[in-house]
Parts: C-alpha cells; structure tokens; sequence
C-alpha cells in the first residue's frame, strides 16, 4: 500500500503545491520530475533546500512553477541555471530570495512547531531588505540593542526525494542525508523515490535504523533506478556529466530547451525513465 | 624560480593568509580554495582542519548542511571563501544579479547561498575572484547579498578579511572599512591595478610583489595536494595540476 | 592521541564544570562516572537531557554536585532516585525544574549559536514561575495576543556519555540516539567512552557514517567495556537489574549509600570498572 | 462474564478513550496505557498506531528525544497519557513534590518531565494514577508541572480528557474547567468515590458502571497484546497478563 508506482506517486502532487525539494546531488528525484512533467503540472510552488539546481531549472523551464523561494540556482561546475534566470528576469516567476541558513531554519521552526525561529546575521543584506516575511527585533534576552531577525515557519505541502533504499512499508534510508530529514519533519507529507525497495524492515537492522526515516512521514513510495539520473546519488553514482553538460548547453534557448523537454520528457516512457 | 600556473600562485598566497587558523571550510565549486586549505594544513604541521563540501573525504558533517552554519555561529569556523559577481570598496558582495529593478534585473545570477550569513560569523572571510576587472570590482555594488560592513550593535564576530584576485592582494581595514592593497602578483603594475578596480583603496607608498611560490610549495601542490584534492575536484586536478585519476 | 584511558578522560572533567548528559538507558557513561567520583570531583553542574536516573543519583549522593538543570530524576521501575530527592528536599543541591522539550530547546539554542528559541506550552506552569531565566513574550510575528516562552542557549562545558564504537581517530558511533549529536554540538567539548575502539574509519562505511559523531567534536574517548553497566546499553545489552536493585535499596540510607560507593566505586579498580 | 484482574478493566477502559486516534505515544513505565493503546489498535482495523517510549519495536523515532515534542507541536500526536503525585479538580498535575516551600517541600518526586509542555500539544491527555484517594486527588495541587486549564490567548490545541483511576472514569468538560464523573468501576460505590476524591466533581442523576471487558477482549489482552507489551515491559507482561518470555 505504501509502495505505489511512480505515475501514482507524482499524482498526488497537486497543482499549487509548496513542493520541498534537496540540493542537487543530496538525492533529487529526477525520475519522478520527469514523470510529473508529463502530467503537466501548473503554478508549483519550489522550496529549495536550501539551492536548487537542474530539477529547478527544469521544472521553471517547462512552465510549471509559479514561485520559488531558493539559496541560489546553479548548475554548478556545468554553469550558470538557464531557464531559471530567464524565469527570474522576466518576472513570469515569483522569487524569494533566501540565504541557506535561513532556508533550514523556517524548515526547522515548522519542524518544531514554533511560529519562529531567530537568526544572526542578515542585517544590512538586500535579501533581508526584500523579504517582508522576516521580522527584525531587539534581542529580548538581551539587556539593549542587539537587533536579530525573525524567520517565520514554512511548512511544505510535499517533500519529494530519491533515496538508495526503502522498505516494502514505506521506510526510507536516508543515511547521512539529515536534511530529507528536517524537509520530511516540516512537510505536511512525503513521497520519495527509492533505488531499491528491499524486504524485511530498515529497523530490524541497528545500523540501518539510524539512517532511516520512518513512514510515519512518508505517505508514498515509489521504485525508480537510476532514479537522481543525471545527478549522482550520494554513495551510489556519480553526475553523468556528458547528461547534464548537453542539458546545461540545450537549455541556453528557448528552442534547445523544448528540443530536450521532447526528447527527455515526453518521447517515450522508457526513455524518459 | 620556477615557472608556475597562474592558479598555484593564488593557491600559495590563500594558504599564507590561513596560517594560524584551526579549521577553515568552503563550498562547492571551490578547487583554488580548497587546494590553498589543504596546502596550508601541510605546511602548519597538520591544522588547519579542512572542510570541503560535498567531499565525502573532506567533510564530517553528518547532520545535514544546517551543521556548517550551525558550527559558524558558534565560532567552530576561522575562515571561509565568497566570491561575488560584484564586490565593492566596502566589501560588499553582489551574488543576485546586475542592474536596476530588482528580481527583473538585466542579469541575473545563482543567488546569494550563506553569505548572508556566513559573512557575519567566520573571523576570516576571504573573498577570492579571479577576474579583476570594473565589471567585477564596483564602486557600489547593484544587490548587497552580504554586506561587508554593519552597524555598531549588530552582533558580528566574521567579516572580510582578504580580497584576492588574479591581480592582486588585498587586505580590508575593518575600522576604515576599506581595502589596503598589500601586493601586486608579479608582472602586474599598479597602474594596472588601479586601471581595472572601480572603488577607492588604499596602498603603501611601495607595494609589494606577492612572493612567487618556490619549488617545494609547487611540488607539494602537484604532488599531495593535486591527488587530494582530485576526491573533489577531479576535472581541476586533470587540467591544471596535472592529476590522473582512475575515475 | 585522542584514545586516552579512563583516568585521563575524567580528569578532563574539571570541578565546577557544567556537565551534560543523557538519559539512563540512552548512553550514561556509568564507568566513567565511578572513575570520576575516584578523584572526588566537587561542585559540578549538572545538565540532564533530559532526565537523570543513577548517575545523577549517585553524583549527588558522593557530595560532588553543586546545581542540577532536569526535566526529572528517577530511578524507573526501581523507583525514586532517594539521594537526589533528599538533596533537593535539605537544599544542598540547587534545583532548576525543567521539561523535556524545554532543555532540548535550550542546547539547540547553543547548537544554533542563537541566544534564544521559542516554545510552545509552558504558561501557567509553576516550573516556568520558577525559572528567572526563561522569559514570556508576546509573539512579534503574530498580529496580537499570542505569548509564548523564549529559552536561553545553555552551553555544557563537557558532554559525557558511552557509545557503542568508536575509531582510533576518536570519531564515535552513536546510531540513532541523536540526542547524543545534539548534546556535543551544543557542548564546549565532549569526552567519551566505547564499548570497542575498531581501527579503520567510521566513515569508511555509508551505513556507520550515517550514524557517527566527528572527532570534530569529541576530544578524547576511552575504551570502556561494559561502560554503561549496569544501565543497559542500545542495542548492546540491557539493564542488570538485580544491581540497580540493589543500588535502589541501598541508596534509601546514607549508611546504605555510603556502603554502596564504598564497594562499588572506592574498593578496588578492577570491581570498580 | 469473565473474571479480569482490575490491570485489565483499567486496559480496556482507556482503549475505549482511544477509538477514533491515529497516533497514541506514552511515555516510560506506562504498561497499562501501553497495552490499552494496542488492544485499541487491534479493536480499531490497525489505528492508532502507537509509539511506546523506549521500545525499539513501536518507537520510530530516529531524531533523538526532541522528536516526540516536535511530533505533539505539530498536532502529529493525537493522545498521550499523564500521571500525577497530585491531581486537582482543575486538571492540574504536580509531578514535582509535596509542601510548601518549593524546592524545599517535605518530598521529593522525580520531576515535570515532559508535562508541561505536552499537556498543551495533544488533544487527548488521559490522566491516569490508578490509585484514587484524597492524597492523589486534592482540592489544589502543591506545584502545578502542568496546567489543566489556560487564560484565553494562549496557544493550547491540547489540554485534559479523561480521568482514569482504579475506582472510576471521569471526563474532563473544558467549558465549565470541572471533571464529571462519567462511570464507577464494577462493585464501587459512588459514596467510595465521593469520599476519596478531595475535589469537587459534576456527576449525572445515575451513574454508569463502567463495562466489564467482554471475553473477546480479554482473549486479545491476554494473548497477542500481551505478548507484544512484554517487549517493553516483560515485568508487567508476566506478573499481570501471565506472559512468559524467554528473555
């Protein structure tokens, strides 16, 4: 029941979604953005934890996404984020611009259940300056004049991620992956994609367990292979750099874009796989 | 002296500037940085500790990326690397983008990542862009992703410690918040110099030439260094240190 | 060089030290304890995360506890933990009454390099009348009329506790008792003790990384078998409970008390450890 | 109908206070409330699913101690159980001692623990202190670890449910801030319970006695509930529900 297949698995991704989304190469499920671009979704809502990289600029790309709130988006040694900054610059997605410290923490006060959690620096940056979601106070614990900012929580709708292994009810293994955990915490709901669905429970093993992350906040799962592909997948595989290079040049205009989206996306099921 | 790359002259003159620390950390795309941490770790008999993210050999963090900004605030890191699509006389740094009208400006970059933050709490923040040109270094910069200086009263143990570009040396005075050019790398002119930098900074009446590396940093660069830094950096190790990895 | 002998680790403990540790059963370094008590440590601090059981009971017994920060002290089912209800009843020991979730907070607050975190709950608690410390304020980030409790940072000078491996670099295994994480994130230094010190690397192996605590942290560890004894150990071994009895009944006396660290902790090394 | 020991009446007592949860987590040394939460689980077609502190087997926690507190502050616990040294007809709890003279009182408990906190967080906190009489439910506690009522404003989605003791069932009506008497155990008076309960309580015109536990439910308590609690509590699974173990 817990373990569905990865078309049910992006179905329950509704349109408008805050959508909780890791960093490249912390275990971005690249087949299920695949799979969810071909049920067209509209007006998604990212929330990069705490950058976002190819998975962003893909989704922007294709026209899914409304708003992104984000650390930064890059496609790291392979260059800049294309679609992400024409996005940006034309103004047809709304950005919240963040630092990555600040991104963990509202994560973290929804994983707590606070209204807030309190921040050092930030003070005298422009990205403070365009947020009117965070509040500077005067430190109350402090006798005078030690102003520090309030970040508000932000609680995900979906976190959706790749892991290397899940158990037939719904565990996930995260490893040393802690911030799927702090994203599933603060979400409302889970899905993941896992390389390999094993049998018996991640807890009958010590070792195991203490990388695993219950079903209690995964809803769903779903088996995808290679499922990061083209980013690598922490202890698994590596980039497929030639992958990622031929996307970061395609993407570079609006007709290199579309060619890849056909080609990667909507050709074929199994090739988009 | 010996001949040498551009790159391992920056990477000998970052590893003097982190003499003295006990752990210094960097983030991604960060192989000049990181090659500087691990050269001047070898030559300080072991310290400091470096930390490279993304490198599973080169990081101890296990509690998710919060446990980097985590250990800033509490003073665990002595020095860290930002760079900046703009950089201005005040140490300002622009990582969002160029022109009026912000998010719609006419450039666009990644984003600001932890430099909001990280800028206030790390003592010694080097601030490492190869490019030295007035496109890159600016009067005022056009979005402050982190400021270089703060208003008394705001809590701020970090800030700017060195500006380093392929040009030259520069140390920032926090108290006259502004830079003092401390050396120029050899066969660069100070006319050159002040050519190609947009702020105002100060300088000695005889600027320094940075010391060229001698043989035996080189050799450590291309030798220990190059292969440990390869985990990370293979493509970097390949081309400019002369690393061949297996993978 | 940071395996160092038991002695050597507890004289690092210095008196007057604000010490941190966890609960019975989740990792008390109960050998370590008896070493210390050996040196007849005075005035230590105790910061229990965030409870106590026999540890706390015996530190506060042999004299060598000044204050103590707790959510509660007992011995669970076997019973009251009598040196410490008769040192908080006679005013020798200084009591700072905590909940649970609130020192959590509090050495998060550290972790975090925050002066404060909020929480939840809490008003209308005499525990709250109690703590100058800990301040109401209205929520800046609500519209009007929402108090809620602000904690301060609380920084241990040392964390102490045993774990079940650790490497000759001085990494530890603490599996899933993460509270062990946060305590030595929160904490100046931390000191430990292994059930084994394997050679090679923690880190070598994805599923052990998952669960390790960095040399980055700990200062030194001790090799210590049967540690925790006769607490029981996660995974490794449980309470042995006709010592703990025994401990119990002995502790309801100071001639009983007196009789129990003569034996256990001052008669001889070899029994001792 | 069936002989039961009074452990028994009180497990299916509170498993009926359970239908309709889907998260029930206690604390250490709760067996009772442990096997109620799994007899209703097993009564309810799999929910509540139930997080037992301290038990491997029904703890998914892997996030440390603070997880349960964020788990109740994120309405992710629907009922929790709490006891009390003291508990008044306000529903306040003292876990902390007796007398006056804080922290100098005449004794001495083991503390608040997670009381004040958790009995603001989870809908259903059920009192539970099998003993009933004027020393254990007092006109006003000596030390409140937990309030049972809150001033309007603050944040308090949780709060009081029930009351169960050896004697009796009450229900906890938030409104009026009063406990009504909602049934008396088999073979107990209501004179027993007016004369051992040192607060004021409402009371219907007849009370209820409090259902016997069927055979069916005594089956699955003495059967597969007990087998399953004697992993947390072998003591109590032996001694009470006659389980033997081999550990």
């Amino acid at each position: 029941m817990s373990v569905i297949s990865l078309d049910e698995l992006v179905a329950r991704i509704a349109d408008g979604a805050l959508l909780g989304l890791p960093s490249d190469r912390r275990g971005v499920a690249m087949a299920a953005t695949r799979a969810l671009l071909r049920r067209r979704p509209r007006g998604l809502r990212l929330y990069n934890m705490p950058t976002g990289g190819m998975q962003t600029d893909l989704l922007i790309g294709a026209g899914a996404v409304a708003e992104i709130e984000t650390s930064g988006v890059s496609l790291g040694e392979f260059g800049a984020a294309p679609r992400f900054a024409r996005a940006v610059t034309s103004g047809s997605v709304v950005i919240r611009d963040a630092t990555c410290p600040a991104i963990h923490a509202q994560l973290q006060a929804a994983e707590k259940g606070v209204p807030f959690l309190p921040i050092r620096g930030l003070i005298g940056s422009d990205v403070l300056t365009h947020r009117a979601d965070w509040r500077v106070i005067d430190n109350p614990m402090a006798d005078a004049g030690d102003p520090l900012v309030l970040l508000p929580a932000v609680t995900p709708d979906v976190a959706l991620f790749h892991v290397a292994l899940a158990d037939r009810d719904g565990n996930v293994w995260v490893g040393r992956e802690r911030d799927l955990v702090t994203l599933a915490h603060a979400s409302r709901t889970t899905l993941a994609t896992a390389e390999k669905i094993i049998d018996g429970s991640l807890y009958d093993d010590e070792r195991l367990a203490a990388g695993a992350l219950s079903n209690f906040y995964v809803s769903a799962v779903a088996e995808a292979k290679h499922g990061a592909w083209p980013l690598a997948q922490p202890g698994l595989y590596e980039d497929d750099a030639d992958a990622i290079a031929a996307y970061a040049s395609a993407a570079k205009s609006d007709e290199g874009f579309a060619g890849w989206l056909a080609e990667h996306v909507f050709a074929s099921r199994q090739a988009a796989q | 002296m010996s001949a040498y790359r551009p790159e391992e002259l920056l990477i000998a003159v970052i590893a003097r500037l982190l003499a003295g620390t006990r752990h210094v950390a960097m983030g991604v795309a960060s192989p000049i940085p990181g090659s500087a941490a691990l050269l001047a770790r070898d030559q300080n008999g072991g310290l400091p500790r470096v930390s490279i993210l993304g490198s599973p050999r080169h990081t101890f963090w296990s509690d998710g990326g919060k446990e980097l900004f985590d250990c800033a605030a509490q003073g665990r890191i002595d020095a860290f690397f930002l760079s900046g699509a703009q950089i201005d006389g005040q140490a300002n740094v622009n990582l969002v983008g160029i022109g009026d009208g912000y998010p719609q400006q006419k450039v666009r970059f990644s984003g600001s990542f932890g430099s909001a933050f990280l800028y206030f709490m790390v003592p010694r923040v080097i601030l490492f862009r190869p490019d030295h040109d007035r496109r890159v270094l600016v009067r005022k910069v056009d979005f402050i992703s982190a400021p270089g200086v703060s208003e008394p009263g705001v809590h701020r143990p970090g800030g700017p410690y060195a500006l380093v570009t392929g040009k030259a040396l520069f140390l920032f005075d926090r108290a006259k918040q502004r830079f003092r050019l401390e050396s120029v790398h050899p066969g660069v002119s100070i006319d050159d110099i002040v050519a190609n930098t947009g702020f105002d900074f100060d300088r000695p009446a005889q600027v320094p030439v940075t010391p060229a590396p001698d043989a035996a940093t080189l050799a450590l660069i291309r030798g220990p260094i190059g292969r440990e830094i390869a985990e990370a950096y293979p493509q970097f190790a390949a081309d400019i240190l002369g690393i061949r990895t297996a993978a």
